[in-house]
């Protein structure tokens, strides 16, 4: 299913916190259409180890290329600006915008005024609602309102949007994008996923839920006390193994 | 994904009325001012002449009252304004009366000047990581110390037209120079607000600045931008006062900070970071210099202006907090706030403390030695 | 008549006039005259009591406002004028408020005749003295400075004053003759201004020349009780060779004082305070202060109420421009009994003692 | 449920430091002064009676910032604090000069009315649900505009021993009365800290309001009764303020507010709530009257005095923030730094605005007109 | 399994948020001995349902009783009292404070110093080392840490410990206990829940994983759009009839 070259791929990254070793020589590809899970236990340092992909925090070691090439990223706009986005566990949402704020937040369309650039409100709602509904079929009932006022899952689907709407997004990330959603949205969040990844996306998804996992990855990497304890193709394991692995009573095949 | 089908479909009218809530608070005090002077004192209040000397006073305020919208949004603080207005337009009287600088270019210097206090004030925040509230305390006691080092108790007084223009001049006829100067920075910062990054990066991160962060927004810096532009903006309003008094020294401008942040909170801007109305810092400056002219106009007291301004104040604060609050049903009156077991513990400690003071004065009295007037 | 009447040394360099240069011979001693002297009741009738608007800053501070105040209204009474007043206080600081206030003075003109101002600082206040003065409804009178601007361009009718430069050069004279010369000292200043260039600023000046003294710190009190204790508590650890203390006003020599009794040092100290209130009469007589430039306090406010009859008797062209009240030096060596006199003598109107209001 | 292995299993060196980082920096400083004075100034420095003189000085601080402490730790604030000072004692010197009120009971009187005060600072607070910094603000205009009614500028001097005693006293030889005071009423806040409910549920309620809530913690009820603590803590600064000048006016204790937030933050204790130090209050207290007592011992001009007080704070706080800040790796250097495109473009900035300055003070002095020094 | 007298019940609840309708007439019975799960999709008002019955929020109209007694509830404390807790969806935990001083927070263990009551905190940290240890079987290596340094897990237990601890306790309410744990870590707090099942509490657990809520559950509370969609034994039905009812195409049998 996946391509041979990766999108982007990490290589020996360790990143410390003072004293705490969060992440230990851990490395990992993204292949474009395909679906990566990272499971692992609290603390396992699946979170940190996508900040770093995205550019949030800088590797303590190790380095990263994307396409075959080293890259540097100095910051998440770094990431952004090559295609990188993502969807964090604690959805980063301004409650007191409004979704399209939201949705456009930190790229905003602009248009010009007697020479200023001014950004493009109009322009941005209009949009908004076409990716929320096109990409997403999801439909507010006002987009007037702050983000403050929709329900759990409206927000989730705001925050989705904004990571999909570039035009030019390659490599997408989600921390645990289903942890607080009902079935109904698990569902429909699951296909989204898959509808994505049809588009030749490489999608990182953290889960906790192995059912999950296993609907959509193509591929598990398992975590473990911040090292790597292997990564296993979804259609050659089974929910013991990978289980075993996060706990520590199996290694990798 | 499902949307919440328990909302009414149709906005009711508190959803409808809830981007103005902001300013119905000092609206709404507003109004009672406007009544209660109509019965009052109509003559005298409402006279051009008053009108345009409540729109002068408040014209002092307003460009400062826009970027402290700002700041505040992004849950800052600025406390230093007084110092840096004071400082930027000593060193341009200064410029003026001892170096023969054309006013013009002193003017633009002072507000260079109030840009860079800012910006040691944004880098102080951002980069020292002191919190808002001790970091712009701390740098107001330094620039209070320059300008008391720069200008000791000399008046600097009697400036060109200019200046004076700018603080108090009539020239364009139907309203005052500083009246058209502060709405016009006002109208600038509405526009900032809607319609640049910088105005919606404010409000993002004001309402949740780890979200901000993860964004790719430059929180430390538009948090500086912030400071920059209250700098700034506190020069500008150093130079309108410098121009309405004809004369600058270094003790000016004491009461700048608590003044404005009084009207931007009043305004509906909240401490609590992401939400702002540039709108309602205009109706919370008007209400304040309009409350203080009402209470000059009333003969009342001085003593009771400051009352009145802490009382007026905390209403219109209080109103349109009560205003905003949804979920209004769970309370239920007086009754049902006496059963409340927290309220009965606090109204006992109440009739403690009032017992208390109630005891000691009788036993004081009983026991007291006769009284003793010779200050 | 166009002014100066006459020109004294220097007039070129001062932004103001002096006294001398702008009264009339002879009509500040009468004026001074009239209010030391027994009433003389207002000869005219009036339909309607005057109206009277004090804009001052007198929301903090020592009592001087509120003794001319009562100064002002009992002559009032003793000339048989009738009148109502109405006050516009705020704080020394806020120069801001008293511009405010003036403003609505102005355009409330049909309601008072006359406006007596007492500005926050002379230079910040001109431009409101000068509306004030343009304005013809009103007759305005300035309290508490006596240098006339020469940039005005209507000069308010009269400067009502005690000279703080007059009463800095009278403590100076008094201290380097009883002190000698080369004296080390130090200073509780108040806030930075005009009033605190002449009181502690010439004072400076005038023992520098006079007796070659030394100043080693200069603390700014802010004219509170608290500056000047705290400025003397330190100035006594740090600086323990200065052996004298000047302070810019009562609550400042009031607290100095406190702050010396704390420690027992009143007695080595040579402390001075500014104005010869009641308070500072008491700490002179209880040995603890030593001495104080002496104003006859009441005259600013009993010379105005003169000015105001003269005003309406058509004999304003007699009035002097600028009024200047008496200031002699109270100090411990005094009898009491010379001490009393000269306090009755500065409160006759608003009474020895505590200010009851 | 697995505990992470990632740490270390032995606490590693900061972490056993940790608890003890919040007064470090205050420390540092104190440590500071104490060093560069033994090399300046050690004899007039280091003299019993100068030491007695910073006690002193700073025991009038003591009991707000004890109060302060609890205030600050429930992510409150109050400007408040002066106004009710100066209220409480104005209220007991007249019940001493006017009515003879025995002292002990006027004294009472003031804490009671301090406590009532705080109790109305509280109520505002979460009944009105008035942000903290403007209602105390507000309230702040109410007390002082009382002060003054009542009052007016009228000095109420020379008090019976035993408020001067409680202000100045030397009575116990070993330490002053004050100083004593004001190290019990630290101890007291100690223990209330740690070991009683009302300790403990402000740090959880600075630490997560809703979680407490949750708790069943009586939120807003201990919230009123750090306010009612402050008050009283205040009403006692006022009569130690008293008894230590012998005298008291309405405009007194103009800035008691900075004065004790500036050491309460400088001692550790975080604005954002949650983290308290009483120790650490203490140490900012000191570090406060001992930097003062530097200053004029060095014979520092008076307003430089008020510079440096402010470079004293934000040197603290940013020193302890900086000794806190646990992911200090990821830095690396003022390279680095400046690799950012962030603090390139605040850099870019900074040069626009000192270029700005300078470009206009030259075309000002080429084309300016000669100099007119006439003030 | 359940006997028949329900501990606590709840008769016709409405709760309304301004013109929000949050739940419309739900009843609900908690039985001894008996784990009785609420799922639904989000915004359902599961976690408001369970905030009424903990007393955190008051009910616009109807009744709980308490052993087959009315029973009005004015705060949380009043719950507490009566033996009820929960371990809310966003772990209400201080951060500052120590896993003892969080343990028990709001119900301080004291002594008496001199007259004076005293916080014994000796006492309270022996106490909640025995909680974690006997009840949870969790050992943490320090007790004397911040909470905030803790891992997710870590705090997860201190915020059940905290429910747990009361020896009278007879209602646990949990709000997505599992949501943000790992297999490992969720695995241990389902045996948790069964252990205290075991113990004759009744145990309300919210949950969107149905895997789980099927392995622990006795009865299913399907709440949907504000309503009650049907209660149903966990033994007669399927994950399909459940996924229906939340759904809305099925209704209870
Ligand atoms: N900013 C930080 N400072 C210090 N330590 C951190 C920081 N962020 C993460 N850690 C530590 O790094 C380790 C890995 O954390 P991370 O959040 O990546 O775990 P995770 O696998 O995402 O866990 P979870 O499933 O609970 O989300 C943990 O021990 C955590 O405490
Ligand atoms: N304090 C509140 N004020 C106004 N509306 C509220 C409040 N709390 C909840 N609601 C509304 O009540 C409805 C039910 O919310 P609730 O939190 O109970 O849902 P839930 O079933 O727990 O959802 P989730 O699975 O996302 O946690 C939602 O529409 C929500 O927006
Ligand atoms: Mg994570
Ligand atoms: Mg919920």
């Amino acid at each position: 299913m996946a391509s041979q070259e990766p999108i982007i791929a990490m290589h020996g990254i360790v990143k410390r916190f003072g004293g705490v070793v969060a992440l230990n020589n851990v490395d990992l590809e993204a292949y474009p259409g395909e679906v990566l899970a990272i499971v692992g236990d609290n603390g396992a340092g699946k979170s940190t180890l996508i900040k770093i992909l995205t550019g949030v925090y800088q590797p303590t070691e190790g380095k990263i290329t994307l396409d075959g090439k080293p890259f540097q990223m100095a910051s998440h706009s770094d990431a952004i600006e090559n295609g990188i986005d993502a969807v964090y566990q604690n959805l980063a949402i301004a409650d007191h915008l409004t979704p399209a704020e939201n949705l456009f937040l930190g790229a905003e369309l602009t248009k010009s005024i007697a020479g200023f650039t001014a950004l493009d409100n109009k322009r941005m709602k209009a949009e908004a609602t076409r990716v929320l509904k096109d990409r997403l079929g999801v439909q507010l009932k006002s987009m007037d309102v702050p983000t403050e006022s929709l329900s759990g899952g409206q927000r989730q689907a705001v925050a989705i949007a904004r990571a999909v709407r570039h035009d030019d997004l390659r490599v997408l990330v989600m921390d645990e994008p289903t942890a607080a959603l009902g079935p109904q949205e698990t569902a429909r969040t699951l296909e989204l996923i898959k509808a994505l990844k049809a588009q030749g996306l490489a999608i990182i998804v953290i889960s906790h839920s192995l059912d999950d996992v296993f609907e959509v990855s193509d591929r598990i990497h398992v975590q473990r006390r911040g090292q790597c304890a292997g990564v296993v193709k979804t259609a050659e394991t089974s929910n013991e193994e990978v289980l075993g692995m996060i706990v520590g009573t199996k290694t990798a095949a | 994904m499902a949307s919440s089908d328990t909302t009414l479909d149709q906005p009711s009218f508190s959803e409808k009325i809830e981007p103005y809530i902001s300013f119905l608070g000092p609206m709404a005090m507003i109004l009672a001012i406007i009544i209660f002077m109509g019965i009052a004192e109509p003559a005298r209040y409402f006279r051009v002449s008053n009108m345009t000397q409540i729109l002068l006073d408040a014209a002092l305020y307003m460009p400062m009252a826009m970027a402290m919208t700002f700041v505040i949004t992004q849950r800052g603080i600025d406390l230093s304004i007084g110092s840096v207005a004071a400082l930027s337009s000593i060193i341009m009287a200064f410029l003026i009366k001892q170096y023969g600088f054309p006013a013009w270019s002193a003017a633009l210097i002072a507000l260079c000047l109030g840009a860079l206090m800012g910006l040691i004030n944004g880098l102080v925040i951002t980069k020292f990581k002191v919190p808002d509230l001790i970091g712009t305390l701390a740098m107001d006691l330094v620039y209070r110390g320059f300008a008391l080092v720069i200008a000791k108790g000399l008046v600097l007084a009697r400036f060109p037209d200019l200046i004076t223009e700018i603080g108090r001049g009539q020239s364009l006829t139907f309203l005052p120079t500083p009246v058209v100067i502060g709405l016009i920075t006002l109208a600038i910062g509405y526009f900032m607000l809607k319609s640049t990054h910088f105005g919606r990066y404010t409000i993002s991160i004001g309402s949740n600045p780890e979200a901000s962060e993860m964004t790719g927004i430059a929180v430390d810096r538009h948090r500086v931008y912030a400071y920059v532009l209250m700098g700034t903006m506190a020069a500008l309003a150093g130079i309108m006062l410098t121009g309405k008094l004809n004369a600058i020294q270094a003790t000016s401008a004491p009461y700048f900070n608590l003044h404005v942040i009084a009207a931007v909170v009043v305004g509906g801007t909240s401490l609590f970071g992401g939400r702002a109305s540039i709108v309602g810092s205009l109706a919370g400056v008007l209400l304040l210099s309009m409350m203080i002219n009402a209470l000059v106009t009333l003969r009342i007291e001085f003593f009771w202006q400051s009352v009145a301004s802490g009382v007026v104040i905390i209403l219109s604060v209080a109103l349109y907090t009560w205003l905003q609050k949804k979920d209004r049903d769970g309370s239920g009156g007086m009754a049902a706030a006496l059963q409340n077991p927290d309220n009965r513990k606090l109204l006992k400690l109440t009739v403690w403390i009032v017992g208390a003071l109630v005891v000691l004065s009788i036993i004081s009295m009983i026991f007291g030695g006769p009284a003793n007037p010779s200050g | 008549a166009d002014l100066p009447l006459k020109e004294l040394p220097g007039i070129a360099d001062r932004d103001h006039w002096l006294p001398d240069e702008v009264n009339q011979d002879g009509a500040l001693e009468a004026l001074q005259a009239a209010t030391g002297g027994d009433a003389i009741p207002y000869a005219g009738t009036q339909e309607n009591p005057l109206q009277i608007a004090l804009i001052y800053p007198s929301a903090d501070v020592s009592d001087f406002w509120a003794r001319n105040y009562m100064a002002l209204t009992k002559r009032l009474d003793q000339l048989g004028i009738k009148y109502e007043t109405r006050e516009f206080a705020s704080r020394q600081v806020e120069h801001s408020l008293q511009a405010t206030y003036a403003s609505q003075v102005d355009q409330d003109a049909d309601l008072y005749d006359f406006v007596i101002f007492g500005p926050s600082e002379l230079a910040t206040q001109a431009d409101n003295i000068d509306k004030l003065s343009a304005n013809p409804d009103l007759t305005t009178f300035v309290w508490a400075f006596h240098t006339p601007l020469k940039y005005l361009k209507t000069q308010p009718a009269g400067w009502f004053d005690f000279s703080s430069a007059y009463g800095a050069i009278k403590i100076c004279d008094y201290m380097v003759e009883r002190l000698g010369k080369d004296v080390t000292y130090a200073m509780n200043r108040g806030i930075p201004g005009i009033t605190d260039n002449q009181r502690s600023g010439d004072f400076k000046d005038c023992v520098a020349e006079k007796g070659n003294w030394n100043v080693v710190y200069e603390h700014y009190g802010e004219y509170q009780r608290e500056g000047g204790f705290e400025g003397t508590q330190l100035i006594l650890q740090a600086y323990p060779e200065a052996k004298v203390i000047h302070n810019a006003n009562t609550a400042m020599s009031m607290g100095s004082v406190e702050a010396q009794v704390a420690i027992g040092k009143e007695k080595d100290i040579f402390s001075t305070g500014w104005g010869g209130t009641g308070l500072e009469l008491d700490a002179i007589r209880r040995g603890e202060l030593d001495a104080t430039p002496m104003r006859m306090g009441d005259d600013v406010g009993a010379a105005t109420a003169e000015a105001i009859k003269a005003h309406l008797e058509g004999r304003q062209d007699e009035l002097p421009l600028v009024f200047l009240g008496r200031i002699t030096v109270a100090h411990d060596n005094m009898s009491i009994e010379e001490i009393d006199s000269l306090e009755k003598e500065a409160f006759r109107f608003s009474g020895v003692g505590a200010l009851e209001r």
